[in-house]
Order: structure tokens, then C-alpha cells, then sequence
């Protein structure tokens, strides 16, 4: 695979309720990311967009944001997944050759939106959308229940993720206000309202407004653009089956998949990560993800030392749980992950980074999974 | 930097009114099962990635992927899916391409998919949604109600037709009778063909004449129908391609370039185009596609085209535009016979979207019927070789345009 | 981001979808109408699928529309479950009462359904428990006509 | 005159529908407005105002959020005057409700002179939507109490056009 760098990327300080027009939130993160790098429309020869129907409320939602993406006449597509799934395309246009820089992009704004409707409606509409009982929030509980009971790991184990994830949280100037927290306790997480037994409303990433954009170029238009550009070194990514009656709800198959496929051509192992960004609907889904992953022995995620300062810091951003901007998320793990290698996370910046990996996923319980390895470039 | 990416195979399943028979995932295997049929050395397990996508807001279900994996094959594969209106087939398609062409480690066949299944939907509640909220917000800025629902009939997809049709006769000189022969050659040739929709053997151009406008110029029997259907299309490498099929189909170039939403967007930018048949980003597609292509003159070297053209004003825009034909000829040229199926240059002889249109799947259905003629596999095959091909789609607000070229030899890159 | 004028518009429509089932879930309609749980086979892997599927996902083996059914009884075993206050509709979300929530495997299938359990205490729920369908008095072919599980 | 088009139907088997709905009622649109209220204040002393991109000089009327060309604010007003060309149209087919009695209606885009830009609107009620062509010459007919908002362009009036059966021709 040849080298691909991400030279640019911006998105704004996340909020429950952005109260900004669509057109100027789409115009100021594009804008946003290629100022960062000083570049022009003209410099733009492809723009992706990641965005959701059922998420904008209306058809064919990438129609109206041509003007704001900077897609005026460029090669435009939209992938109706993860922002991190979009990058996924971005990289393949720009690998083919045929285009030199890509803006991806990608958000929503779910004060707009019924978010756990949405989400009911990407059910089995032949039998589970009629009872309407398989949905964001259950599919939680069940998943938690299933890594608790098969690997003897305690409510409070997956309560300090929500701790640590809400602590880092309230260290980055960009996440969702609501979720920052930076005196919060493992009993305030399990005392908290009961979402979907046994997960409670702390170890959920609530739905918030925002966006993000990334810039990609090839290697040779990178070193142009920028000194300090961050090398995709290998992307993977995998779908498990639908139904939750067919899979093993306490491990995650397709993110292990899609690690291997994203080591294997990278050319490293887990041992070589330095950090991960990984997006976690759940505080359990970071250990579940992080074992498929292979950061640890399965059921012995909640061993790891995972602070930002720790053996192998998990989500030093706060993750998903810092601010869950849906079809964003992804771009945002990606985009923190790029921060810490250039060394831009101020205040929570991890120690002298060279390898990381940021995941992104849609559906429910982590269904499909993408994983990309990053590696620092330039000095 | 790039590979060579190669069609295996195409497959279709049968298109209808009411696919009541099917639900969404059968409907869809259906298909992929007709296109894995071509290639018997293939299997589904041979497949490294999944590509699909279709109007979700007209089928009532978000991301329906997710449930179909199994159906698909899909089961802990790469699956991405990638969806944009009327042109969600054509993107899927290019989608299919660059996942190939990337060369990502572990990719290399790639089954592309993109299906529609309105008859479950409410598709004027669909497009509608396409600009409620603009229509909101026009509303609050000041329009009356009264004003408001002309623009709504005015703004849907058959009206934005009707502004090109207006301009386009205005501009060729050409009679409603021009347009119902295209009609008239479309329908006709659907029905030789076996997955179409409307076959109507028998159809003249007097009985397309004699039904209502809906919106002027355009009469009921010009437009397209509401399909159900699906199609799949198998990109792979040059290397592995050769061993799939006997015929390779090498995709030479792709485009998918975005135009302004300027019109119908209340606060949209945009250059200002004025004229809505002149479609610059048709132009800006078709440039970019044929010099990737290597094609300099797409009106001689091009044999077969595959034109998504819902409306017939549209399909003699579109083959200009592109550059098919010179300005003003098109309407000749299905006079004359030239677009025939056994003619110099024949169209759409699959019968086009004209008379089939599963929204989601129609632009994929250009491209993958313009791999099927060169393959010498295509349902209602043209009589002479054709050695290049070209497959288009638009969408959004005709503002999103796709352009496949296709070739029996591949191009080499002298980079 | 300092923006005085912004307007929020509601949208004003609904669509609606009538989502064609297809012959297999006809098939498991028609026999739930009668009270009866049919499940269909893969050919390969012998694994049993309730609702029915015509794709065997492990195998990629397309079951038979004729072929391959099996009867099943109206007993489970629970899976897993979860409780949750919150209900979920199409129209939105809001909480309502708690319900259990269970994902419970038909005996002599391989795949889970998700159904509310009845009549149980959270304090007596366990994994691994017997359930047995409660089924609706009048039955009219959807996935409404199984009430939920109780204890068996 | 309303003749169904035959064609070689194949009919397949029905099964059973689950139904499902798309409440729209519950999602909402949020606008800025910012960018027209320079335009709704100057529409009020009934005069016309469009925005110019500094970078390509396009002319925006009504304003516009972005140039598409330099994905940059236009911020640049330009005064714009009252006449204007229609530059494409159509004609709708409205049915009356109680009488069932079709109206045909023209929907005009217009651009104004001194414009870059096209926008949807109405030609005065007294013009015979046959008389409608590409080009014809037309003047904003003003609300008599300007509100300042979109309606007080309340329609457009056609003008003398002495190359009218020229432009018709073309």
C-alpha cells in the first residue's frame, strides 16, 4: 500500500445542541480543515461525505451540502456510514491515482433528530422493527451482560472506563460539555439512571451535535502541504452477521477481522501500537474492542493500564464518550489520534507517540468495524 | 500507484412493479446469484469486499445492509456502503472500482450491489423529503403557502425534467414528437430485453402522444415508471479477471463530479448556471472519465452507450452533453436510426431508465448493461462488436452525475 | 459561532412502508397465526433458524423454500437479557415503565429471538432459565401475536 | 385523451407486509438566516441587493451562503436592478379539488440583469402561460406594503420586448 497522509483536519467543539444552520456547520468544518493547511477550493479534487438520511431527514442528504463541502465540480460521493468508513473511500480514490486531494467529512446534528428512532430504523423492518424492542439501547445491555457473564468482569471494572473517558474528556477543549467530568467517581457512574440494565446513563456516548472533516493526500502532495503530515499505514475493516441471537455478543469477531487486516498491512503487531483511539458507544464496548483488537488477553481488557499516561492509553481524547457526534465520531477518533502524533493534544497530550490506531463503527453492538493505523510522519 | 480494474460479470434480478414476492435481502441475493452465475468459476467466498448502497429514505430503512449481510455473503467481510440518490447505483459501482483499484492489501474482488424496492415506500413522500427542509425554510423567510406547493410540483424531479425540456426544445427546435420516438425506440427495445419493466413490443408514437402532461412538455407516457429491482456488478484485477470471464471488461475511466444545487436550494452557493440543460458537471464528468480513459474523440471512438435518462428530453440532452453526438443532432439521430440497436451508434437498447427505473439501481444498471455488450452478454445485444462503452447516471437534483468508461482492452498508464 | 438568525422548521410529513416479507417469513406467519413456531434448516450446517432465512450466513448455502422446515415447540431457553424503562417507536423514544427484555433461543434452534419476558421478577431473572411463549388471544400473523416469554 | 399505456405485465406472488412509518414531524431544519437580512431590510424600501464574491465576482441574487466556485461567504453587496429575463420555466398542472377542473400555471426561474444567478418565481396572473418564452424581458411587481421578506417580490410583469418574435424563433 503506498503512503497516504493525513494533512489536514478540523472539527468544532462539540455541543448537545449546536444552534447553528446546517450549511454554515458543513461550511466552517470543510473551511476549517483547509485552512489548517492553507489551501484553496481549487486545490480540492474530491470530497466525500458521510451522512445519513434518517439522520438529516431528508432523501438524498449530501444533495444540498455541494457548496458548503467545497464539492462544486469535484468528484463528490457520499458513504452512509461511519466518517471513518468515508476516509476509507477517500483513501482508496486517493490510492487509485486519480485524485490528489480528498475532503472527507462527515456529522449530524441529533438535537434535530430523533436519534433512537433513527436507529430503530436500521432493524429488521420484516420482524424486529414491529416490536420495536431491538434497538441502540438494548442491544447495550445485552452486550454488557454478555461480556460480564462470560469473563467474571464487574460492573465497576467497566464503570471506571466511563471515569476515565469522562476524566480525559474534561481535558479536551473540544468535547461535549455534558461529558466532561473531571472529579466524577465510579459510584456516580453505576449510581446513575439505569439505561438499559446493566449499563447505566454514564457508560453511554450520548448523541451530540457535531462535525468533522479530514484532508487526504498522496505522499509526494503530503510533504507539500505539510511538514508534519500522519501516514495511514494499513486500514481494515469487517461486518458481522445482523441478527444478536447469531453472534457471541461478549467478543467482537468483524473487529478482529478487521485488525488483522489492517496489521497484516501495516507490517506490525498490537504490541507496536503506542495509543488508541477507538470509538466505544459503551464504556464495556472500549474493553470489548480493545481485546478484539489484541491490546489485551480476552476478558482481561479492565487489567490494562489505560490512562493517558498509562502502559497503553485508551482513548486519551475521552472517546466516543467525550462527544458522540454520530457519522462524525469516526473522523474524530482519526483526527485525535492525528493530533497526538503530531503533538498537538495540549493537556493531554501522550508521551512521544509513533504508531496509534483509531477505529470507527455503525450498527448495533459494534456490528461493522473499521480499524486504521497511523504512523507519525515528517520530524 | 493504482491498478488496473477489470468487470467480471453483471447481473440483474427481474424488475416489476410489486416485487411482492420478495423481501428486500431476497431481492438482492436474486440478483447477485444472476451475476455469480456468469462466472461459474466464482464463488461468494471468493468475494474480498462488499460495495452497496440504494435510497434508503425510499424503502423505510436506514443502513439495510446491516440486516442483509447474510444474504449478501457479506458475513464477516469488509462491506461499505455508499449511497447518492439516483446516482446511488453509479457510486456504487465507482465504489466498486476504487476499492479494486486501490489495491488495498486483501482486496481484490469486490461485488458491487445496489437495489430499490419502492413499492414498499411512499416515493412521493420520498422526494419530497429530498427539499422539505429547503421548502421550510423558504417558507419562513417569507413565501406564501399557495406559491409555495406550485414550486413544490414545479421542484420535484419531473419538474427540474421540465425546465430542461423546456430549454433543450428551445434550443434544438425539436416537436413532443422527437421526444416520444426516443420513447417509443426505449420501450421497445425493453421489451427484448428480459429483467425490464415496461416491454412494450407494440408501442407508437401516437399512443405516447395521446396520454396528459403531467408537466409540460412532458406527457404520462414519457416517464419513466416506479420499479423494484436490483443489480450486481463483480470488479476484480486485470490478472484475476482473465481467469473469471471469457471477456474481461477493463473500466478505463470513472467520474462522479457534483454540480451546483443552485435553484432549488435556499441558500445553496453555487456558480449561478442558468440554464439547467446546460450541465456543467455532465460536461465536467465526461471530460474527466474520457481523458482518464484516453478517449480524445468519445463520438468515434465510443461504440455503445448506456445513457440513465428517466425522461426522453433527457437522453437526447445527455448523449450530446457527453459528448456523444454534435449539439442539436440527437433528435436525427433517433430519427435516422443511428441509435438503434443495429444502427452506427445504438443507445440504451437495454431500454434504458425509461423503462425500468429502481431508482437505487438504475445508474448501476447503465454501466453494467454497457459491460454486458462488450462481454457479448447483454439481454438485447447489439449486432455489431463493441469494443468501448460508456455507462452514465445522475441524481440529487440532476446535480450529481456518473460516468463509467469501459473498453475490451485495458489502459496502460504511462506515468 | 455568535448567529442571531436561525430558524428550526419542523418537517411536516410521515411516510409510510409496507415492508413485503417475503416466502420464508410468509411461511413463519402463517404458522404463528395458528400458534406454531417453524424454524427452517441449513442443508449444510444443519443449523435452525427462527425467524426462517433463505441465506445460511456461516455456510453461504441458500435453503429451499419447499425443503428443510422443522417444527418447533413453543419453549427456550433465555440467552440473555436486559432491563430498560425506555420504549423506542418509530414516533420517538420516552420511558415508560421497566420491562425486561429478553434474547431467548427456541429449543432446537440456533439463533435468538428478542421478546419482553412477563409476569417476572428482575430479581429472578437468570441467564440459562427455561421461558415458554405467552402467546396473544387473538392471533393475526405478525410478530405481535407472541406476547413475550414466561417462566416455563 | 388519458389512455393507460398497456404493456407485458408479470404479476408475482403477494406475501404479507409489515407496516413502518418515517415520522418527518419529529426531525426539524435549522437554517441561518444571517446571510439575508441585509437583503430583507433593503427588500423593505423596496430595493434589490445581491452579495458578490470578491474572489470570481459572481453575483448572488437572492444572496447566497457560499460561491460553489471558492468556497468562500460572498460578502460583497451590489445593488441589482428591478428588471429581469426569464431564464428557464415550466408548467405545472394544478387540479382544483372541488371542481376537478385543471389550471395550467407556469413557474417561472428568473435572473435578474446585472445577476449570475437564476431563482423559482412568479409571472403575474394576467399572462397567458403560453406567451411564456425563454428570455422574455420582465419587471418585479412590489407588494404595495413591503414586510421585508421573499413575498414582497410579489410576481413579475412581462415588458415590451421588441425582439420578442426573434428570442420565440431562436
Amino acid at each position: 500500500m503506498d503512503k497516504v497522509g493525513i494533512v489536514g483536519y478540523y472539527y468544532m467543539k462539540m455541543s448537545p445542541d449546536l444552534i447553528y444552520g446546517r450549511y454554515n456547520l458543513i461550511f466552517e468544518t470543510v473551511r476549517g480543515a483547509l485552512d489548517s493547511v492553507n489551501l484553496k477550493k481549487k486545490d480540492i479534487t474530491t470530497v466525500i461525505s458521510a451522512t445519513n438520511d434518517y439522520y438529516d431527514g431528508r432523501t438524498i442528504s449530501n444533495a444540498y451540502c455541494v457548496e458548503p463541502a467545497g464539492a462544486y465540480l469535484a468528484d463528490e460521493s457520499k458513504a452512509e456510514m461511519d466518517g471513518a468508513f468515508a476516509a476509507q473511500y477517500g483513501l482508496m480514490r486517493i490510492l487509485s491515482g486519480n485524485h490528489k486531494l480528498a475532503v472527507v467529512w462527515g456529522g449530524s446534528t441529533p438535537s434535530c433528530y430523533p436519534y433512537d428512532s433513527a436507529q430503530l430504523y436500521q432493524t429488521d423492518p420484516t420482524f424486529e422493527r414491529p416490536i420495536a424492542l431491538v434497538n441502540n439501547i438494548t442491544a447495550g445491555g445485552f452486550q454488557m451482560r454478555a461480556y460480564m457473564e462470560k469473563y467474571g468482569v464487574s460492573a465497576e471494572d467497566i464503570a471506571k472506563v466511563a471515569v476515565k473517558n469522562r476524566k480525559n474528556a474534561a481535558k479536551n477543549p473540544l468535547a461535549n460539555p455534558e461529558a466532561q467530568n473531571a472529579n466524577i467517581t465510579v459510584d456516580d457512574v453505576l449510581k446513575s439512571d439505569i439505561l438499559s440494565d446493566p449499563v447505566t446513563e454514564l457508560m453511554y456516548a450520548a448523541p451530540c451535535d457535531g462535525l468533522a472533516a479530514i484532508l487526504l493526500a498522496p505522499e509526494k502532495q503530503a510533504l507539500k502541504i505539510t511538514d508534519e503530515p500522519v501516514w495511514i499505514k494499513g486500514v481494515g475493516s469487517n461486518q458481522d452477521p445482523y441478527y444478536l441471537g447469531d453472534r457471541d455478543l461478549s467478543e467482537c469477531k468483524s473487529m478482529e477481522m478487521a485488525a488483522k487486516m489492517a496489521f497484516d498491512g501495516a507490517g506490525i503487531t498490537a504490541k507496536d501500537v503506542d495509543f488508541a483511539e477507538i470509538f466505544e458507544q459503551y464504556a464495556h464496548e472500549e474493553l470489548i474492542l480493545a481485546e478484539a483488537i489484541g491490546l489485551a488477553e480476552k476478558g482481561k481488557a479492565n487489567e490494562l493500564n489505560s490512562e493517558i499516561n498509562g502502559d497503553i492509553p485508551i482513548n486519551p481524547s475521552g472517546g466516543a464518550i467525550a462527544g458522540h457526534a454520530p457519522f462524525a465520531t469516526g473522523l474524530m477518533r482519526i483526527i485525535e489520534a492525528v493530533k497526538q502524533l503530531q503533538g498537538k493534544a495540549d493537556g493531554y497530550q501522550v508521551k512521544d507517540p509513533k504508531v496509534a490506531i483509531a477505529t470507527g463503527q455503525i450498527g448495533f453492538c459494534a456490528q461493522n468495524n473499521i480499524l486504521y493505523v497511523l504512523e507519525k510522519g515528517g520530524n | 500507484m493504482g491498478r488496473q480494474v477489470a468487470i467480471a460479470s453483471a447481473g440483474f434480478c427481474e424488475h416489476a412493479v410489486r416485487r411482492s414476492d420478495v423481501s428486500m435481502p431476497e431481492m438482492v441475493k436474486e440478483a447477485i446469484d444472476d451475476c455469480l452465475s456468469k462466472v461459474p468459476s466464482v464463488g461468494i467466498e471468493d468475494i474480498d469486499m462488499f460495495v452497496n448502497g440504494n435510497m434508503p429514505a425510499f424503502e423505510g430503512a436506514s443502513i439495510p445492509e446491516l440486516w442483509m449481510t447474510d444474504w449478501m455473503g457479506a458475513r464477516n467481510k469488509p462491506l461499505m456502503r455508499v449511497t447518492t440518490g439516483g446516482t446511488t447505483g453509479g457510486t456504487v459501482a465507482i465504489a466498486g472500482y476504487y476499492s479494486v483499484a486501490a489495491g488495498l492489501p486483501g482486496v481484490d474482488t469486490v461485488l458491487a450491489v445496489a437495489f430499490e424496492q419502492q413499492s414498499q415506500g411512499d416515493t412521493s413522500v420520498g422526494l419530497s423529503s429530498v427539499a422539505l427542509g429547503e421548502l421550510t425554510a423558504i417558507q419562513s423567510i417569507g413565501m406564501p403557502l399557495q406559491k409555495m406547493k406550485r414550486l413544490v410540483s414545479a421542484g420535484a424531479a419531473i419538474g427540474i425534467a421540465a425546465y430542461q425540456a423546456t430549454n433543450y426544445m428551445r434550443k434544438s427546435k425539436i416537436t413532443e414528437e422527437d421526444l416520444a420516438r426516443v420513447v417509443v425506440q426505449n420501450r421497445r427495445n425493453a421489451a427484448k430485453n428480459w429483467y425490464t419493466h415496461l416491454k412494450m413490443p407494440n408501442v407508437t408514437i401516437e399512443e405516447v402522444l395521446d396520454t396528459p402532461y403531467i408537466s409540460y412538455p412532458l406527457r404520462f407516457g414519457m416517464v419513466c415508471p416506479a420499479s423494484d429491482g436490483c443489480c450486481a456488478m463483480l470488479f476484480t484485477t486485470e490478472e484475476k479477471a482473465k481467469d473469471m470471464a471469457d471477456i474481461p471488461v477493463y473500466v478505463n475511466g470513472v467520474a462522479s463530479v457534483a454540480n451546483e444545487t443552485g435553484i432549488m436550494g435556499y441558500n445553496a452557493g453555487g456558480g449561478g448556471q442558468l440554464d439547467p440543460s446546460e450541465q456543467l458537471g455532465a460536461q465536467r464528468s465526461a471530460e474527466l472519465a474520457f481523458d482518464q480513459a484516453g478517449i480524445s474523440f468519445p463520438g468515434k471512438e465510443i461504440d455503445y452507450a448506456e445513457v440513465y435518462a428517466p425522461f426522453p428530453n433527457q437522453e437526447l440532452m445527455w448523449v450530446e452533453k457527453l459528448g456523444l453526438f454534435e449539439t442539436n443532432t440527437a433528435p436525427e439521430m433517433y430519427a435516422n436510426g443511428t441509435t438503434a440497436a443495429n444502427g452506427e451508434f445504438p443507445i440504451n437498447t437495454s431500454g434504458g431508465v425509461n423503462s425500468t427505473n429502481a431508482i437505487g439501481a438504475s445508474a448501476m444498471e447503465r454501466p453494467a448493461e454497457a459491460a454486458l455488450q462488450i462481454m457479448g452478454k447483454a439481454g438485447n445485444q447489439v449486432p455489431k462488436t463493441v469494443h468501448t462503452s460508456l455507462g452514465h447516471g445522475w441524481g440529487g437534483i440532476i446535480n450529481l452525475i456518473t460516468m463509467m468508461v469501459m473498453a475490451d482492452e485495458p489502459k496502460r498508464k504511462f506515468k | 459561532m455568535t448567529e442571531q438568525n436561525v430558524v428550526t422548521n419542523k418537517g411536516m410529513v410521515r411516510a409510510e412502508f409496507n415492508f413485503w416479507v417475503g416466502k420464508y417469513m410468509d411461511k413463519f406467519y402463517d404458522n404463528l397465526e395458528n400458534k406454531k413456531i417453524v424454524g427452517n434448516k441449513c442443508p449444510k450446517c444443519s443449523d435452525v433458524f427462527v425467524p426462517p432465512r433463505q441465506v445460511c450466513g456461516k455456510c453461504n448455502e441458500t435453503i429451499p423454500l419447499e425443503q428443510n422446515w422443522v417444527d418447533l415447540t413453543d419453549t427456550g431457553t433465555l440467552k440473555n437479557y436486559t432491563i430498560t424503562k425506555w420504549k423506542i417507536t418509530e414516533r420517538g423514544s420516552r420511558k415508560v415503565k421497566d420491562s425486561i427484555i429478553g434474547m431467548v433461543q427456541i429449543d432446537g434452534s440456533n439463533t435468538a429471538i428478542i421478546y419482553k419476558l412477563l409476569d417476572v421478577d428482575p430479581a429472578d431473572v437468570k441467564t440459562g432459565m427455561k421461558v415458554k411463549i405467552e402467546w396473544n388471544d387473538k392471533t393475526k400473523g405478525e410478530p405481535g401475536d407472541i406476547k413475550g416469554f414466561v417462566k416455563a | 385523451m388519458s389512455k393507460k399505456m398497456e404493456y407485458d405485465r408479470k404479476e408475482y406472488d403477494v406475501t404479507r407486509t409489515m407496516p413502518g412509518n418515517w415520522y418527518l414531524s419529529s426531525y426539524k431544519f435549522r437554517y441561518s438566516l444571517d446571510h439575508l437580512q441585509p437583503w430583507f431590510k433593503k427588500l423593505k424600501e423596496k430595493k434589490l441587493v445581491g452579495t458578490q464574491c470578491r474572489s470570481c465576482n459572481t453575483v448572488f441574487f437572492p444572496p447566497r451562503l457560499v460561491c460553489g466556485y471558492c468556497l468562500v461567504k460572498p460578502d460583497l453587496w451590489v445593488d441589482v436592478r428591478e428588471t429581469a429575463q426569464v431564464a428557464t420555466f415550466n408548467i405545472t398542472y394544478e387540479k382544483n379539488p372541488q371542481t376537478g377542473e385543471v389550471v395550467e400555471k407556469p413557474v417561472v426561474c428568473v435572473r435578474h440583469d446585472g445577476t449570475d444567478t437564476a431563482f423559482l418565481a412568479q409571472l403575474s396572473p394576467e399572462i397567458n402561460f403560453r406567451e411564456t418564452y425563454v428570455g422574455m424581458p420582465l419587471k418585479v411587481k412590489w407588494r404595495d406594503e413591503p414586510e421585508g421578506n421573499i413575498g414582497d417580490l410579489e410576481y413579475y410583469e412581462p415588458l415590451e420586448d421588441e425582439a420578442k418574435d426573434l428570442r420565440k424563433e431562436e
